[in-house]
């Protein structure tokens, strides 16, 4: 294992020092229980954006606490969700009276602790309402699943309704935006190379030189199926195929078109990989009236890309559009 | 014979280490069908659950078992803490107050554990989860009581309970968790917490058994 | 050879339609020459940065073009510097007639590239100033080699500049306040793994697992010496001593501390490294008053890291501060 | 017998196989001490020269040789780039408008090139660049055209300079360009623009011989 670390052990909390300290001005860092929250929360009056999950994935959560969108992140360690205590102290740490909504990723880890602490908070006097983000085409939602997995879409999910609270909206008109966007979004990854978690040591699959792993998640899980490497164009194409037909998008729709990088990937085959999206789109009559490319939702090292589209309606472009300020998404700030 | 507050402190104690000892086999098992980490997500959690006995003063059973549910809930993470702490803290509100606990209230103590993680976690049999072991070890408990075993017979029936059910998962496809993504390829591989609890259990019926065997011999 | 690509000959092509695509808004891309230019060029009577140089180092040079920063990026083949007629082209298309300041990293293809290209724009009658940036403190500068070579401190002198030519400031002054940075910054690399350029298929060199090589140039040229792999914190020390000893950085300097990774470093490692950095300033009583954490000057998908060290005075500091929105910096707008 | 535009022709076509067909060799030297690129940055460079001879008419050896100069001045990039293009566009500007050229003519076109890559490089012979190969072969053909010989015996010559420059500066320790990065770790290695000029004069030998032989024939 190759790693610019000190202890496997001490990962999380020595990356968290350095956000704190790179981004002081952004947010504060809590080390027991760990949570990152606003430098300037709680924001009075203003719905309480809070999110989390294992660590691995930066900058998802921590990059995106800040103006416009998170109010608060828990991470855990590495793959591995938060605890309930930790929601409970980020969301106490950052209510401001309207309340707070929980950002939860479909693992059945992430969604019994969340649903753990969102009992625990309710007692505590807080209002909560949690919302679970299941975009992965990549698993059949269905009785023989534990559902769709919550990937990119998050992301995009969290800017949408970061701008939705920060615009003064309710905790039910936010949960009511971020659940649409659950269901306007869909995503499917895929990897050229494992990731390998520090205190494990051990890549968390193994694939042959001319072998990639389509459908991957985001915590090393192997994919959907195991597959010869092929181009950009064909592998852009079985996730687009997936993405395109399961919602379905349609000739005529408005996107935001969103290719992920897992961490090990260089920004030139992201660019590669959007250019062959865009033309597929194009082939298709759907439009790409938004864009993100590069690093966001990450699985360490690992080398492969994500695409994730969503639908856009006059509200969402217009939220999407408006300022953020965040470590790792800031814009009209 | 019944048990104290103190020899469940101990039989805990034990657990700890075998969960310990079998971290790295338990993380194996996890990346074969899931993300890798059941072994250090378990050894995190009970090293802080020895940790809080050291300074804890636990007067009765159910106290004992309330303290190790808050803390694994509070350190573990991942599905095994919530599951794992649910189990443990319907357990403990089984024991109530009771000083002592007899067969039967191990058996009705296991048996609530049991239900407390189907209800969260809403997996069935046949799932490829720690339901698979779970169950058939309640309902092994509950016989072995009903024949008049001691504890440590009841909780040896539940060990043996746990490792077949434990065992007839292997081949199934997981529904429920992690390892439900990989589909048919989940086929053939051990659950990993199938396979913790079997050595929890393993490691209280031999504990039991231990005291037992002592408590003759004085 | 393990990318998302479809042609080894055509990737830097098709990844720079994808920046196109992707940032319409921002820039525009000329295919033959090669080069990317502000999409609202030439601005009239402001000084134009001109920059380029082999592709693989994604952001660098195409996502640092746009408003303060870059007028135009000059893309070369994977690791080879650009042709002087791509120079000369983008040059013609973004003088705004305040003259155009080429932003060269001194290597020997790149300076005599560049400096072709100079000499045949300035026959065209564009005045033109050039300063090559030498920041690499892994390599001695002396009559034993082709001098320092530049890295990150690029992108901190194409910020700073780039704020100047905003602001105003004519061709040479632009150009005094781009070699005053260069004057304050050092920086040094280094790699856990090697990277791959597309069209040789081959690992630029060969690590072994417990191994990293230190003092690493952006090309995936062997560095200075091949070290047993340490701690982070031995990594970073080992980068900071000969950066802090060589300016020299003194107890009270206000700097800027930049932490880049060579494209396959996850996130997680490089806040953990620059907290590390932190530490080890904070030892010497070096201030740490602005931060960049990320991959922005790279290496493929080469995993490792760079730090670099600006001192910074008012001047440059307003300058940092400036807005800037390009596609992979972007603040105050 | 003299040169003519069209025996340049023939000879930069057998130059730019020549360069090919040694692409993924001279790209392997430069990954031992440099970036691995010389090979593709040549082979690039050649393949757009040859596709320029076929469309554009070059009357004289002169305008041959500025039509190579500015194509790989605008394909190449690299080091390798400017200095190839600079070494063919003052070797042009030493023929003139001349429609042959003769054995010293040759003589003096190369000397004016191996001028010009120092003149833009500023590398001396010792500091294990393309120099080193470059100085010899033009001193050796200096001394063949002096003893009389041929275009022929000339670019023998020129040849074998190059061949035993370029490896007298393998056990050197580059000085100049990326291979200078590497210190110490650059000795050993043979420096891959004094290999590829090598092979460069080498094609030029072949070719004029073969003319030659050819004119003899007829
Ligand atoms: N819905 C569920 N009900 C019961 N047990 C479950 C459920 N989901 C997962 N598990 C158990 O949790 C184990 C995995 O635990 P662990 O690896 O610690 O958590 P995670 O999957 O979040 O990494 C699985 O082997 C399985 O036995
Ligand atoms: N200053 C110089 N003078 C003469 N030749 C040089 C100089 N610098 C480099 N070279 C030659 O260029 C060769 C490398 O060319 P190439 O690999 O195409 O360019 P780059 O080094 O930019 O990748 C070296 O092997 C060396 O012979
Ligand atoms: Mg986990
Ligand atoms: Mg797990
Ligand atoms: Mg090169
Ligand atoms: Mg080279």
């Amino acid at each position: 294992m190759k790693k610019i670390i000190n202890d496997p052990t001490t990962v999380v909390q020595e990356a968290l020092a350095g956000l704190a300290a790179a981004h002081a001005d952004l947010l504060k860092v809590s080390y027991d229980p760990m949570f990152i929250a606003r430098a300037d929360a709680p924001i009075s009056g203003q719905v309480a954006l809070v999110s989390g999950g294992g660590s691995g994935h930066e900058p998802l959560h921590g990059g995106f606490v800040g103006a416009g969108m998170l109010a608060a992140a828990c991470p855990g360690a590495i793959f591995t969700s938060p605890t309930p205590d930790q929601v409970i102290a980020a969301a106490q740490a950052v209510d401001g009276g309207a309340g707070v909504l929980l950002i939860v990723k479909n693992y059945t880890g992430d969604v019994l602790n969340f649903e753990t602490a969102a009992e625990l908070a309710e007692a505590e006097g807080i209002s909560v309402a949690t919302v679970v983000v299941d975009d992965d085409v990549a698993v059949k939602d269905s009785t023989w699943t534990a559902g769709r997995r919550g990937v990119g879409g998050t992301v995009l999910l969290e800017k949408i309704a970061g701008a939705a609270a920060a615009r003064g909206d309710d905790l039910d008109s936010v949960a009511a935006i971020a659940t649409r966007v659950n269901d306007q979004v869909r995503s499917m990854g895929m990897a050229l190379t494992p990731c390998t978690v520090p205190h494990s040591g051990e890549p968390s699959f193994t694939l042959a030189d001319d072998e990639m792993e389509m459908g991957v998640g985001i915590h090393g899980e192997p994919g959907r199926e195991r597959m010869k490497l092929t181009s950009a164009d064909e592998i852009v194409a079985t996730l687009l195929d997936s993405i395109v037909e399961d919602l379905p998008f349609q000739s005529g729709d408005k996107t935001l078109l969103f290719v992920n990088g897992m961490g090990g990937t260089p920004l030139v085959e992201l660019y590669l990989a959007y250019n062959s999206a865009r033309k597929y789109l194009a082939e298709r009559g759907i439009e790409v009236s938004r864009s993100l490319v590069g690093n966001y939702i990450t699985s360490l090292e690992m080398q492969g890309c994500s695409i994730t589209l969503l639908k856009l309606d006059d509200e969402f472009t217009q939220l999407w559009d408006a300022p953020v300020h965040t470590a790792a998404l800031r814009w009209g700030v | 014979m019944t048990c104290t507050a103190d020899s469940v402190v101990a039989a805990i104690r034990a657990v700890a280490q075998v969960v310990i000892e079998h971290k790295a086999e338990l993380s194996h098992l996890d990346r074969e069908i899931g993300d890798g980490d059941h072994g250090e997500n378990l050894a995190k959690g009970f090293t802080a659950v020895v940790a809080k006995l050291d300074t804890t003063s636990t007067p009765t059973p159910g106290a004992v078992l309330k303290l190790v549910a808050t803390t694994l809930i509070s350190t573990v993470g991942g599905a095994s803490g919530p599951l794992f702490g649910t189990a443990f803290l319907r357990a403990a509100t089984s024991c109530g107050d009771a000083q002592t606990l007899d067969a039967d209230q191990v058996v009705v103590a296991l048996k609530a554990a049991v239900d407390g993680v189907v209800a969260r976690g809403k997996a069935e049999i046949g799932d490829k989860t720690m339901v698979d072991a779970l169950i058939p070890a309640a309902e092994a408990a509950r016989s072995a009581a009903d024949a008049g075993g001691s504890i440590a017979d009841v909780l040896t029936a539940a060990a043996n309970g746990a490792e077949s059910g434990a065992a007839s998962a292997i081949p199934l496809r997981a529904r429920k968790g992690r390892a439900s993504y990989l589909g048919e390829r989940s086929m053939g591989h051990a659950d990993p917490g199938a396979t913790s609890v079997t050595y929890l259990l393993q490691s209280l019926a031999v504990g039991a058994a231990g005291t037992a065997a002592a408590a003759v011999e004085s």
